[in-house]
């Protein structure tokens, strides 16, 4: 019977073993294991410290448990045998509850400082010791996309948010339905993002460059799971030019092909109410600017025509169950749906691409050209390009938060 | 033994304890006033947390008239002490008396009642505060509707044992339900002068 | 009465269930209910699995998943676990302290009735628009803009079984307190009757908060309130809290109970008094305290803030230290014993190195700041089966097993009980081990599909291969219990040699429990008595009458009529009509209770001498 | 349980007149109760500022109660050690729920 139970253990244990080394842990764009970003790092610190504490505790406990199992079987030959009835041991009592309160200690320590770094959201300090200027991202979670507006930018995006690295981009994040959660393992931990009261706050900061894949991590409804976005860190330089290209776009510039100029017509028809081109506040549906460059569409779906063309024409029923463009009122014909196909995409306003992200080129910068020196009068700024209207007019029901100090940066106004 | 349970004569000095199962009931209903403690607990956290929600509905300060509660506070604290009162015939093997003071425990309670459902229909016909107006209304008319409730709920109670027992006396085994049924009418009040102070007075000064 | 009955017909059999008041009787109807909701949420957990062996599988639709993942949380944890704990403890609390019967023989059994039917609303929702489908944690604002009734039958169904369980629970507090035996002080009580009670007290107040939350989305969905609706105003945070301050202590109640079935199994079989008894009281007493203290665990990524975190962070993983003193007696128990290799002592084996893990991967979680990747990942899943499945489960079927004896007077196969427990185990962690990996890999919890070209092919592969073995494992289980009951051999009061009060008394015992009150000298009283005494515990009163509950109806009629009414709610419209009718009848039994005197019966002293010697009797 | 009628009067005696006593100590507790609910009514109609005034209503409340659990309800009689157990494990589960409802929602936002 012993026999059998250590060799059951250590089959399991080296299959488990065989199986680690086999997947090297998960894919590097998506594993916590792998971090690739400042909070991602800390946070993979801090599951070490305790994974060692923890691989203490469990191998004590496991080594009595072993003496215990072989030493103190029933003896064959004296099945009568009655051992001698301890009450308990104040020492080794005193001992066990010393030891973990260490250990525990030991944990706590660390993790008390790091939610309190990871919670920070004050400005960057550079080498000179100056404050830089904080990129600060509104994210809006809906089901089942994500919105991304770049604060004091002009610039738009969904489903795909390019960002520097080396830079910490502050994020702002709310819903406009039910409650998500933005997660992108490799850089950072996630956060819930709740629909009107209770905007969250956090940091994002890539080490590297690359294309890195989100998740949204609270159960939203039928297509949770597909709720996929991508992080696409490029360098500072690349990404101010990617800024620069995007500011320019205003959605009435004209393509190149025949089709897809009329596809442009199409889209101006039937799609407008939901959808935009060129920066605008977060709409009904997924802003389309640099579409031409997205990864997957819906975030999920492999990027070709054909894919486009039945996404529009099933208005996503089998690709994103329960989605919302179910219910847009347009009826195309097929060859309509493949001008639209055609013509969106060819959007692609900048050079800068997933593709940046992955080649070797290191473009530095300070970003300081995206700060233009009057935006340094006063956060009070951010709310004329318009994206805290929306987040406005519900919050005026909750007083209570209002009160916060933290969330003047979006009530400064009012 | 069962015959003993149904004699009214020679009862002990707290006829609601004397007997296994009266232990039980006492002791059982404390617990359960425990899990009430919670209960409105979590409705008051509830209310705390939304009375300032009032999206485009009036608020706590605009409607609440402390005339109207200072009545109502005034006749449920009395029947608290008529319950009291009861009590202190039921000890005293007094049935007569004791039917006395629950029915004016009992019409102290209607009152009560009554005027909480005539303050209801004046903030919803007087200030179009429904129950779906604002998350401060949900959250008053179901913090004070659970009271009153309950206050319905004690009434319908007394009211029962007050007939199942009208034609015999006090007793070992109808003792212990009577107990409890004050304890719960003194519960109710409890919960109630957390409203009023709570609720309306604190409603008023903001 | 039903004593003397001899051979009843079914018809008379079915009667005689659906009325008792008896503890042990209804701790059967626990075990079978309990026992049918746990295949059934096994069955979704299969679903699951299955559904999960592939990259972008199309077994089930995005929606049916979302369903049978609420239902499979759900039920597991209302309708199968909590169920079976309270079988356990109605079979055995009496029994341990010595008691004729439970203090509430009524409200036991209407706790009962209130449980099964809130268990049989729940699944009527799979024939009627749907089953709930935002998780078992209903987070609003997703379960207020849920379609169809799904979280309608979620709200009201719990609701009514949640009722079940508080009065069960009170039924058991005031049980210990007032019932024990003369001897049987607070500090001579065995651990499972410790754990039951501090576990009814953490129902006590930890339901309530339910209730409310129950109540409020009940509200919101059907009568047009605004708690948790954003657009008018609510806070769907609120929610958060009000489920989780009642979620929490929930996880102790489940836990604790197991943790009693350990500590009465390890001492029978390694021959040895528990090691540190009142530590060990203590320990339970501190992990409930504690329990209320730590809700906010399970919301580090709402967003309150580093303050708030950080206290919760710290409270929680103050659990471990309380825990590990259990830990640490037991396996000192163990030190110096002489111990047999039985079923539920391999189950409790099993147990200590698998619980150790799963509240190793809590304390990790309760990093708050390393919870911003654990949190909503399979990490999670594989932190709580491992303290589920691997404390609560295997607690439940060592205890099931262990008792199995006393309740049925049958002993179950021990050899196919091994079999059962290594095919699980394996199975187990074959199932869970591997996910805590796929959550650090990045697979959130809640996923109806993961993409291909993630690299979590291969693992969920593993993970569903091992739910088979555990299907395996729980089909024998049910084999056994066939095999067993058909052949029925009868077997003594007192087969696993064990050391406390209830294996006194023959199994299954008479219904009345105890001829004579019993006199309890010490902790483990009929050790004592085998070691210093004849064997048999001492009577603490002359054989005299005893007095028993009559049988009811009402019970059953009372939690129909709620669980009719429920319907009327529910659809509203012209099936108001249901609501009058369903609340008419709760209210109609309810008067008709308090009107009618209900004295109970006595046992005469005569008949009992009679059956004196007789054992067997039941 | 035979007593002898003459030894049961007595004691009947003897309970009526503890009762008794017992009954001035509730008309007492009912009239510090009644003055109580007035001095709150009255800070709030005559408009003493609601930081000065909150606090104090609510102490007067918390001791309204204590007068009902421990006179009205007795708790304040021997053998309700597990009741007042439970009703304080309850209270304190109750602020805790208060605290979190009130204060907690809001730290982060
Ligand atoms: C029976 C059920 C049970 C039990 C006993 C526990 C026990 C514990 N749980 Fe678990 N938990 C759940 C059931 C349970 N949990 C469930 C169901 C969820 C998810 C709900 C959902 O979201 O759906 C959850 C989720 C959960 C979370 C939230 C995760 C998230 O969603 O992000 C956290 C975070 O702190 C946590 C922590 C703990 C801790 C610290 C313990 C501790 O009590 C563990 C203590 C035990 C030990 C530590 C082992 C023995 C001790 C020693 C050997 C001594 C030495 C040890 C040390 C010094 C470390 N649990
Ligand atoms: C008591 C609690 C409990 C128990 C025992 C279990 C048992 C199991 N659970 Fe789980 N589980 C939860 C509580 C529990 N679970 C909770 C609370 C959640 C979260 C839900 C949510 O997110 O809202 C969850 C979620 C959950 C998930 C995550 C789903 C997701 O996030 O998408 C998974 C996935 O693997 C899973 C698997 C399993 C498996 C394989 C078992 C196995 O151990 C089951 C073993 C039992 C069987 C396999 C039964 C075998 C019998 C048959 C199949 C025969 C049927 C025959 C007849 C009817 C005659 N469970
Ligand atoms: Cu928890």
């Amino acid at each position: 019977m012993m026999k059998g139970w250590m060799s059951k253990f250590k089959a399991i244990f080296a299959l488990i073993v065989l199986a680690l080394v086999l997947s090297g842990c998960g894919k590097p764009f998506l594993s916590a294991l792998q971090p690739k970003g400042e909070g991602a790092e800390m946070i993979y610190d801090l599951m070490i410290l305790s994974i060692v504490i923890m691989l203490f505790v469990f191998v004590v406990v496991m080594v009595i448990y072993t003496i215990v199992i072989i030493k103190y079987r029933q003896k064959k030959d004296d099945p009568d045998f009655i051992p001698k009835q301890t009450e308990g041991s104040h020492a080794l009592e005193t001992l066990w509850t010393v030891i973990p309160i260490i250990l525990l200690l030991i944990l706590a320590v660390p993790t008390v400082q790091y939610t309190f770094a990871l919670a920070d959201t004050s400005p960057e300090i550079n080498e000179e010791g100056e404050e830089q200027d904080s990129l600060w991202i509104n994210i809006t979670g809906a089901q089942y996309w994500w919105h991304f507006e770049y604060d004091g930018l002009e610039v738009s995006t969904s489903q795909e948010l390019y960002i520097p690295t080396d830079r910490r981009v502050y994020l702002s994040m709310s819903s406009q339905d039910v409650i998500h959660s933005f997660w992108v393992p490799a850089i950072d931990g996630k956060m819930d993002v709740n629909p009107t009261g209770n905007t969250n706050e956090m940091t994002l900061l890539a080490k590297e460059e690359g294309v890195y894949w989100g998740k949204c991590a609270e159960l939203c409804g039928p297509s949770h799971s597909i709720m996929d976005f991508k992080v696409i860190a490029v360098s500072p330089g690349e990404f101010e030019q990617w800024v620069k290209d995007m500011q320019g776009v205003t959605g009435e510039e004209t393509p190149e092909s025949a089709t897809a100029q009329e596809g442009q017509q199409l889209f101006a028809d039937n799609c407008m109410t939901c959808h935009a081109v060129g920066s605008s506040p977060n709409k009904i549906g997924p802003n389309l600017t640099n579409f031409g460059d997205r990864l997957k569409i819906a975030g999920v779906v492999d990027y070709n025509k054909e894919n486009l063309i039945e996404w529009i024409q099933t208005k996503g029923k089998e690709m994103k169950p329960g989605n919302h463009m179910q219910d847009a009122p347009y009826n195309l014909k097929d060859e309509e749906a493949e001008k639209i196909a055609e013509y969106l995409m060819g959007l692609s306003p900048s050079d800068i691409t997933p593709e940046s992200a992955e080649d070797s080129v290191y473009k530095d910068s300070d970003l300081s050209s995206l700060f233009p020196e009057e935006e340094a009068e006063g956060e009070g700024e951010q709310s004329q390009d318009g994206e805290s209207e929306e987040g406005s007019d519900g919050e005026g029901s909750s007083e209570d938060g209002a009160e916060d100090e933290n969330s003047d940066e979006e009530n400064n106004e009012e | 033994m069962a015959d003993d349970m149904l004699k009214s004569t020679n009862l002990p000095q707290n006829p609601e304890r004397a007997t296994l199962e009266g232990r039980n009931k006492f002791m059982g209903f404390w617990f359960f006033l425990g899990g009430e403690t919670v209960l409105f607990a979590s409705l008051f956290g509830t209310y705390l947390a939304l009375k300032n929600s009032t999206v485009d509905g009036p608020a706590a300060n605009e409607i609440f008239g402390l005339e109207l509660v200072f009545i109502m506070t005034i006749v449920l604290l009395t029947s608290s002490l008529t319950s009291v009162y009861a009590m202190y015939h039921m000890k005293n093997n007094d049935p007569k008396k004791m039917q006395l003071w629950l029915g004016i425990t009992v019409a102290l309670g209607l009152t009560f009642l009554g005027l909480e459902i005539y303050e209801f229909y004046h903030y919803v016909h007087g200030y179009h505060f429904g129950y779906t107006t604002s998350a401060f209304s949900s959250a008053f008319y179901t913090l004070v509707g659970f009271h009153g409730a309950h206050v319905a709920f004690g009434l319908g109670w007394i009211v029962s044992l007050m007939i199942r027992n009208a034609k015999r006396g006090v007793n070992l085994y109808n003792a212990p339900k009577f107990y409890i049924a004050s304890l719960y009418w003194h519960f109710i009040d409890v919960v109630w002068v957390f409203i009023f102070t709570v609720v309306y007075l604190m409603g008023k000064v903001g | 009465m039903s004593a003397t009955a001899k051979k009843a017909g079914f018809g008379a059999t079915l009667w005689d269930y659906l009325t008792t008041v008896d503890h042990k009787k209804i701790a059967i109807l626990y075990l079978v209910a309990g026992m049918f909701f746990f295949l059934l949420g096994g069955l979704e957990a299969m679903i699951i699995r299955i559904q999960l062996i592939e990259p972008n599988n199309d077994f089930v639709s995005a929606q049916f998943y979302n369903e049978v993942l609420t239902m499979h949380g759900t039920t597991m944890i209302f309708l199968a676990a909590m169920p079976l704990i309270f079988a356990l403890m109605n079979a055995v609390v009496p029994l341990q302290i010595g008691a004729r019967d439970v203090a509430f023989p009524f409200v036991n059994s209407l706790g009962f009735w209130l449980f099964f039917f809130g268990g049989v609303m729940l699944n009527v929702s799979w024939f009627v628009t749907g089953a709930p489908d935002a998780g078992w944690t209903a987070y609003a604002p997703l379960s207020i803009f849920s379609e169809g009734h799904g979280v309608d039958f979620y709200a009201i169904g719990l609701q009514i079984s949640g009722f079940g369980t508080l009065m069960g629970g009170i039924n058991f507090i005031v049980t210990v307190v007032n019932m024990r035996a003369p001897g049987m002080t607070y500090m001579r009580m065995p651990l499972f009757t410790w754990t039951a009670f501090i576990a009814s007290v953490l129902i006590l107040f930890a339901f309530p908060a339910l209730t409310v939350g129950l109540f409020l989305m009940t509200f919101d969905r059907l009568f047009g309130a605004n708690f948790f609706d954003p657009a008018m105003g609510g806070n769907a945070i609120i929610w958060e809290h009000l489920f989780w301050i009642f979620g929490h202590p929930e996880v102790y109640i489940l836990i604790l109970p197991a943790f009693g079935v350990f500590s009465e199994v390890i001492p029978t079989f390694a021959k040895k008094r528990l090691f540190g008894y009142s530590s060990m009281v203590f320990a339970t007493v501190l992990i409930a305290f504690l329990g209320f203290m730590v809700w906010a665990h399970h919301m580090f990524t709402v967003g309150l803030g580093p303050i708030a975190n950080s206290i919760f962070a710290v409270a929680t993983m103050a659990i471990a230290v309380p825990t590990g003193i259990k830990i640490f007696n037991w396996l000192f128990t163990l030190w110096g014993g002489s111990i047999r290799l039985t079923s539920p002592m391999v189950f409790a084996l099993g147990f200590i190195p698998t619980f150790t893990i799963g509240g190793m991967t809590g304390v990790m979680l309760a990093s708050a700041a390393a919870d911003f990747q654990y949190h909503d990942s399979y990490f999670v899943v594989a932190h709580f089966h491992y303290v589920i499945v691997g404390g609560v489960v295997l607690g439940l079927f060592a205890g099931i097993i262990y008792w199995w004896p006393k309740m049925f007077g049958t002993m179950l196969n021990e050899k196919l009980n091994h079999w059962f427990f290594w095919l699980f185990f394996i199975g187990f962690h074959l199932t869970f081990f591997i996910q805590h990996f796929l959550g650090l890999m990045g697979m959130p919890r809640r996923y109806w599909i993961f993409l291909e070209d993630q690299g979590l092919d291969l693992f969920n592969f593993i993970s569903t291969i091992g739910a088979f073995f555990m299907a395996a494992g729980t089909i024998l289980f049910l084999i056994n219990v066939v095999i067993t009951q058909a052949k029925g051999v009868k077997v003594s009061g007192d087969p696993w040699d064990a050391r406390t009060l209830e294996w006194a008394i023959p199994s299954p015992p008479p219904f009345y429990n105890f001829q004579q009150e019993p006199l309890v000298r010490g902790l483990d009283p009929l050790w004592i008595e085998k070691m210093e005494g004849d064997g048999k515990i001492q009577p603490a009163e002359p054989l005299g009458d005893i007095h028993m509950p009559n049988n009811s109806f009402v019970p059953f009629m009372m939690s129909l009529g709620l669980f009719i009414a429920g319907f009327g709610v529910m659809f509203q419209g012209s099936y108001w009509i249901l609501a009058v009718i369903g609340f008419g009848i709760t209210a109609g039994s309810m008067l008709y209770r308090s009107f009618k005197d209900d004295l109970g019966y006595h046992v005469h002293k005569e008949d009992l001498e009679d059956e004196k010697g007789d054992g067997s009797n039941g | 349980m035979a007593d002898n009628t003459n030894s049961t009067n007595e004691k009947q005696q003897f309970y009526r007149k503890k009762h008794k006593e017992e009954m001035k100590h509730h008309v007492l507790t009912f009239a510090m109760m009644i003055a109580f609910t007035l001095i709150a009514f009255g800070l709030v109609i005559s408009g003493v500022s609601a930081m000065f005034t909150v606090p104090i209503i609510l102490v007067l409340a918390a001791v309204q109660v204590l007068f009902q659990l421990y006179y009205f309800m007795h708790m304040n009689q021997e053998g309700h050690e597990m009741p007042a157990l439970m009703i304080y494990s309850g209270i304190f589960a109750a602020i805790l729920t208060v605290l979190a409802l009130t204060t907690i929602v809001w730290w982060g936002s």
